[in-house]
């Protein structure tokens, strides 16, 4: 008997509802007190071919999904076919066999099935296809011991809009799911939830976190064009900026929302906007002008597989280059990676202060495997978060003629005035200039304006937010990652730990300027570096080549087949290099060789 | 700062890079004595510039002047008029910059309708690169890039701004000032998205379309007895009208601009909210997720 | 190949990835039609799409499919059509492909003439990305991004073409198989760039433009007694005017294509030229270095 | 006396015609059997701004400027005030005397001035403004010693086509500008020039070398949009394909350019497009399709100084890092860097087979200062060159339904047919795609087809120009750089060599994939490594770091003026980290201290 630890899938065809309802399940899961992490595996279509939800909830707090689906509700056979290789030995599966019938080839006596004829049941007893999902949920609450109450209250909530009626028939059919089961089934299904205190928490997506950092920050335009999986910050912005003076301006293509993001920095808002890969590559021109004209702006990238339209609601870490590389000339930019909801809402928060503070463009990296996500997490501290506008002068006390736009300094950041401040006229021009803004092509002024603006990389510095260091800070087993794959590593971490092998890992949070310090002095005493990123080529590796050069026991760690890693991936990969430690059990393998 | 009364008021030191006789000269000056009829402050005007000899304009205008990248120049202005509609926007570009590479949010400023002033400066040609074809070149131009000729027909900006919605188009000619200020005036005016296309001769490249083709192949609509320019099928008929070049103002037309549908009547502007206090309110959001 | 007679010769295995009940199925049916009625060779049509719900068409037809990223469609048919004019070149796309990000490309595809047909899926929103306005939703139409509805005016696809020196203007509605298959046939066989906007509900996001409210809001050419599609006044009236939605063929005029203007009339194809050997005037060329 | 060796800055106003005469001297030079290097300096604006071009003529061949001027022709004040400096003592200066009048301070003992009234002469004498370039060749010509006969032959070629009235008045100003210098000076210049036999050799510039290898590789499409300094590649394009079938668009942008390159290829022809930094950016997008369709391309970049629009007509090599890393997702693609005008065509003709036979974009990487120079080569040879069309399919013979367009394969290509072909139809789609072009996100595939795709660039190596090694291979102070740094560096290698100071340099050809075995063969055994590059973050070194991680022993020689490297502070820098060499001469840190 499990309790309090479980993976479920909810697999159907997209536009079923299936997320709606792992939503209410995961929401269900929160109320219980678990620790909630859901991932969701969709079609770049809209309705139609296979999607699924994945939803786990434990004791303890993980950001990523398990080895194993525990249990697995399959609205279709597809969804059993695709998805009954990862349950977990003990697990169970759900399947609406209303039209569809179990085949031998899916069998398995290992896991538990669970036939419940749920399309039937909706419209035959409640008379509304529709309630297929919400039975299925109380198919599952029943088996694994929901709190009845907590679902009731949270299935009233959702369709509360909809009117008494369908609140009526979802209450209905959570009923007719328990029913099903106490009627039917007498085999437990091996897992059990207790509810524990809630407590003061959130159940948020990355994107929300990053669109509610935003607004925190002060950020009061954007300009996007919708593209996944960035369009959630766009209508989360949409949605709650006007409330607070803001507004959102749906550009006709990236190259508009760019520079419509400059042109309002420019003007004075804090500004930003967000995209994903081929709307990245779109703003590459925009980016630079920002850098030369030093205006502040966040750009928001969630990155998702590429190359070109690849795959556009898969996952991958393979933007690191084009957001520190690309652009013809060279500019400062700032480049922050959470890896958690919690910290896109503070990353975010940082990324508006060091633009304005610094007057040059800072991205915020999240991936689809982080920013689609929902985590739960403790209530973001508005009182540890503050605004800090540097250089910028609103109110005068700039004289013309005397007053230089860009002029050179210590730390390479220059007074800011705004249209509308009496004194502050110049030019901003993207082609190279005069501390006064004047075009110029004098070769010494131009020597100089390039180190100006480059030397803000080296000034800010100290405000950079810090890489963590997870696990043990003398093991002699380390790890560097970033973004979604905090969650696998420091679970891998967790399950060496417990087989004897100690580690530790540095979560980086600075992308770029590259924490190079941070990173000689991590690598100092371990026997073995392995470097885990989402891409074919190794990006993050070669950032720290540059630091290291090649190292015998520097090993990359890599995926790039969409789906986010596994924790038995990454500490197989270990294994094969440390010798000394048991063998995997065969399930693992089978898990390995099943391609996610 | 006392009342603008003077062109001098909206000069800045920095000597113009344009040929001797080039037609921006005409534009730059009438943009000038418009600014100074219209009794603007330089810190009030947001003066956004495209990329060619015809973007440089924004160097030599005194105001918070913007040189931004080839073609972008209406989407950064629009964002400058929603940051601080108090702001008197106006954008310059060539032909180049508007109607070639800024085709597409061309399209979408006019059907956007912001309340800012575009002034294309219109050359038929690509002067900063020295003399290619533009979207307005005539058929069969030649020059580097088309040894035997242009095979593109030149689009004629004004009849797609008046079919994609727009509701003020009007058209100069760089030699002819008093027009050109007047024109700007009621551009800078109008309670929306005001196009004026000036014929600005580029007399180092483009030897056809010269002062003297120009003046021998333009009429101007005030000329024309009874033109009304709230009639849009005829500013069309106009418009498409092949042979001589008509000047004037062909359309204008009211309807809700952007800032007004975006902003509202009593928004407060965008450029002064006082974020550095984070809004009480905001912590409730959290409740949502709870 | 035998010619070709059934529109099942233009289909591919692929299942489609559309919704149950989109509009876009009517269009790739009748674009099957049109090739088979027209007796098209797979082999020779090149078929373009941009990126949207709409871009996945060009999986379903059995043809030389390039699905090329969002909003290019048309330059990259150009040169499709330039490298090999003996090849049918088709595009389709949606309306944010062709009218947002694409909006430029398709100003200067209409003045260059290529001889090719584009066809736009006309949903009003943003299908693939879940119903964002797009540059032809309503004024007012509430979604995502406009939560308080969309402040910009929708444009007018066919009016703007027209206005930029389109040569054949059509539009159809996706439920009105027949009407649509022959405005495509009329489309392919127009010598020049054709365009076919097709009124394809999205079913899943649009719910202001469905079947019913088309069915209430559209009125046809043909029932206009007198239409003269060579009348170009009456197309822009007819295009601009309020109300209801006018499906037909608006306008068709012949000038020279790009193809002809830049390939010429017994110009080689370039896709055959023999270049693996080395033209031996290629040599002569460096004297004039000496 | 110094006999065959000379540098001439042409200086005035741009627009001034400066340019037309200085491509004259440059040929006369070259007719009298000189090696030719031209370097032009001009403002991103058409008429006024001060211009110059530099002629450095020869018996030796270098591919760059000197580190002194030996000859100014100066139209006005303002060129004497920023170029006298640079005049090599010994040297010395024709100034344009009619309405302007030399000061004092920019007199200097060491140099010779002749004050000639060029634009009265051209007035008065010969009526006709507009010939006074043309009399100051003579001046030059007569104070040097040039062949008169030459001159005279080449001016009249030159003006030709505007009539025998036109040549005439040339032909004049030629005799007027001798006779001027027979009358009123017998100081000798200290400069002498003696013919020796031309040879059949070429003077040709960087851009016309590409554009004709293009044409030899067999391109005949080429769509692009103006932007300097790569529209000269354009206009040649568009003059001389059309005679071999070829056509040249003009999009409405670089998006547009990108797109209908790949168009164009898709469709069987070989194509390119021609940018620079800006344009670069903005294709961005396209090379990423380009990519994952595999459809061959040939992009030549013409670099200049950035960030944004920068100094548009100024040199820079900032755009490496461009090149090599932007885009969203990876995929295999090729740069290669000539640093001279004979490699800016054999490179070319290569890229255009890479292109072809591995199915990717390939990148020309060239810079203002090289593309826009002439240079004095031996005739190109069209029978060491050939067209490898790789899998192409044009001839049939392939079956539908059997045939797989990216059929997995040994070297990662397929076999690709053309829009025409019987049998051959197929999707090619910018979304991940199976073997037959079919779109699918199943991550079996997905891996597999990364892995494919970038098996190229291992596949490709044997095919990828190689390195030059130049100087002594066995020296312990080695260089690495490319493109136009070549010149100095190797003109740096000849004068340390005659300081006893031996040297090799690595002469980078292909710089992706970056050959990682030839640099870590080079530096073996190096004592000092200098990498000599183009702009201020170090954007080759970087590379080397990947390969070699931080070196003691490396050191960073960079510039990011706009303007190219001069020999002497390449040999500097050298001097600087090696103690035993002879202190340098005042003049040469006068030199070093005057920004160019
Ligand atoms: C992205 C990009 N592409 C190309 C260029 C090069 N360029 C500079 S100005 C210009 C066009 C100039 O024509 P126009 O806009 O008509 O202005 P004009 O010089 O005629 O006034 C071009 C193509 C650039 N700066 N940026
Ligand atoms: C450069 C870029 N930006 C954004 C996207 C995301 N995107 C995919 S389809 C689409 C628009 C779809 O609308 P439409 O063109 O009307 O096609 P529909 O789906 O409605 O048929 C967008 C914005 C993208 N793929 N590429
Ligand atoms: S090149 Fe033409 S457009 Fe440019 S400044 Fe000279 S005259 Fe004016
Ligand atoms: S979302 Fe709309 S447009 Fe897309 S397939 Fe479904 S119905 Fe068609
Ligand atoms: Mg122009
Ligand atoms: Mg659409």
């Amino acid at each position: 008997m499990i309790t309090n630890n479980i993976e479920v899938l909810f697999g159907g065809q997209a536009g079923d509802g299936s997320l709606t309802t792992g939503d209410l399940i995961a929401a269900a899961f929160k109320r219980m007190g678990l620790e909630v992490y859901t991932y969701k595996d969709f079609p770049s279509r809209i309705r139609g071919g296979h999607t699924n939800y994945v939803i786990r909830a434990g004791e303890k707090r993980h950001y990523g999904v398990a080895d194993f689906v525990d249990a697995i509700v399959a609205f279709d056979l597809e969804c059993v076919e695709i998805h009954i290789s990862e349950v977990r030995p003990g697990g169970f599966v759900i399947f609406d066999n209303s039209t569809e019938k179990l085949t031998d080839a899916v069998r398995r006596d290992d896991v538990n099935f669970y036939e419940v004829p749920l399309a039937k049941i909706a419209k035959e007893q409640l008379g509304l296809e529709l309630v297929r999902n919400t039975i299925s949920m109380g198919v599952l609450g029943a088996l694994v011991g929901m709190d009845p109450q907590i679902v009731r209250t949270l299935v009233t909530k959702q369709y509360e809009r909809k009117g008494e009626k369908v609140v009526g028939q979802n209450v209905a059919a959570i009923e007719a799911g328990e029913k099903y089961v106490n009627e039917n089934f007498t085999r437990p299904s091996g897992y059990d939830l207790i509810a524990r205190p809630d407590g003061d928490r959130l159940l948020m997506m990355g994107n929300d976190a990053i669109g509610y950092g935003s607004l925190v920050a002060g950020c009061r335009f954007m300009a996007g064009y919708p593209i996944t999986p960035a369009t959630d910050v766009l209508e989360w912005m949409a949605k709650h900026a006007p409330k607070y003076g803001g507004i959102v301006v749906q550009a006709e293509d990236e190259l508009a929302a760019i520079n419509m993001t400059i042109g309002a920095a420019y003007a004075g808002v804090r500004a930003m906007t967000a995209t994903s890969g081929p709307g990245q590559a779109l703003m590459t021109e925009g980016i630079g002008l920002a850098g030369v004209v030093e205006t502040p702006i966040v750009v928001i990238e969630c990155a998702r597989a590429g190359p070109s339209t690849g795959m556009p609601t898969k996952t991958e870490q393979s933007n690191l280059n084009h957001l520190i590389f690309s652009g013809h000339g060279e500019i400062p930019k700032v480049v922050l990676a959470p890896g958690t909801v919690e910290e896109s809402f503070y990353l975010t928060v940082a990324a508006f202060n060091l633009a304005e503070k610094y007057q040059l463009p800072v991205f915020v990296l999240s991936e689809q495997a982080l920013c689609q996500s929902k985590e739960t997490i403790p209530r973001l501290e508005l009182g540890a978060v503050s605004i800090d506008r540097g250089k910028l002068v609103r109110n005068g006390g700039v004289t013309f003629g005397e007053y230089k736009r860009f002029a050179f300094s210590e730390d390479g950041v220059s007074p800011r005035t705004i249209p509308g401040v009496e004194g502050g006229m110049h030019l901003a021009p993207g082609s190279e200039h005069s501390d006064a803004g004047v075009i110029t092509e004098d070769a010494t002024n131009r020597a100089r304006m390039m180190e100006k603006r480059m030397h803000k990389l080296v000034a800010m510095r100290p405000d950079l937010p810090k890489a963590n260091v997870l696990g043990d800070p003398k093991a002699t087993v380390a790890f560097i990652g970033y973004g979604s794959n905090r969650g696998p590593i420091s679970e891998a971490q967790d399950r060496l730990a417990a087989d004897g092998v100690a580690t530790r890992f540095l979560q980086l949070r600075t992308l770029w300027p590259f924490p190079e310090d941070d990173v000689r002095n991590f690598i100092k005493g371990a026997a073995h570096v392995f470097v885990v990123e989402h891409n074919i080529t190794g990006q993050l590796e070669r950032l720290i080549r540059y630091v290291t050069g090649p190292l015998a026991h520097m090993h990359p760690v890599r995926k790039y087949n969409g789906r986010p890693f596994r924790p038995i991936e990454i500490i197989d990969a270990v294994k094969q290099k440390i010798k000394d430690v048991t063998k995997l059990e065969a399930t693992d393998l089978q898990v390995r060789s099943v391609a996610r | 700062m006392a009342t603008v009364l003077s062109p001098k008021d909206f000069a800045t030191a920095t000597p113009s890079w344009w040929c001797a006789g080039c037609g921006d000269f005409g534009v730059l000056a009438a943009l000038k004595q418009a600014c100074a009829d219209l009794a603007l402050q330089p810190k009030d005007v947001a003066f956004i510039s495209g990329i060619g000899c015809s973007g440089k304009i924004s160097g030599y205008l005194h105001s918070y002047a913007f040189h931004g990248v080839h073609g972008r120049a209406l989407p950064t202005a629009t964002a400058v008029k929603l940051a601080n509609e108090g702001l008197t926007v106006i954008v310059a570009g060539g032909d180049g910059d508007g109607y070639a590479i800024g085709a597409g949010h061309f399209l979408h400023a006019v059907r956007r309708n912001a309340n800012m002033t575009y002034i294309v400066m219109d050359n038929q040609t690509y002067g900063l690169t020295k003399g290619q074809s533009s979207p307005t070149s005539m058929l069969g131009y030649k020059e580097g890039t088309h040894p035997e000729g242009n095979p593109d027909a030149p689009i004629n900006g004004l009849a797609i701004a008046l079919a994609a919605g727009g509701t003020f188009l009007a058209r100069g000619f760089s030699s002819e000032p008093k027009q050109m200020t007047e024109m700007l005036k009621q551009a800078v005016l109008h309670p929306g998205f005001a196009i004026v296309e000036v014929m600005s001769p580029c007399v180092t490249f483009n030897k056809i379309n010269t002062y003297k083709w120009f003046k021998e192949n333009v009429y101007h609509l005030d000329d024309t007895p009874g033109y009304d320019p709230s009639d849009k099928h005829k500013a069309f008929a106009t418009l498409v009208q092949p042979g001589k070049i008509p000047l004037g103002i062909f359309y204008r037309e009211q309807r809700p601009t952007l800032d007004q549908l975006m902003l509202g009547v009593d928004h407060p502007t965008l450029s002064s909210l006082p974020i550095e206090k984070i809004d009480p309110r905001l912590a409730d959001l959290q409740n949502a997720y709870t």
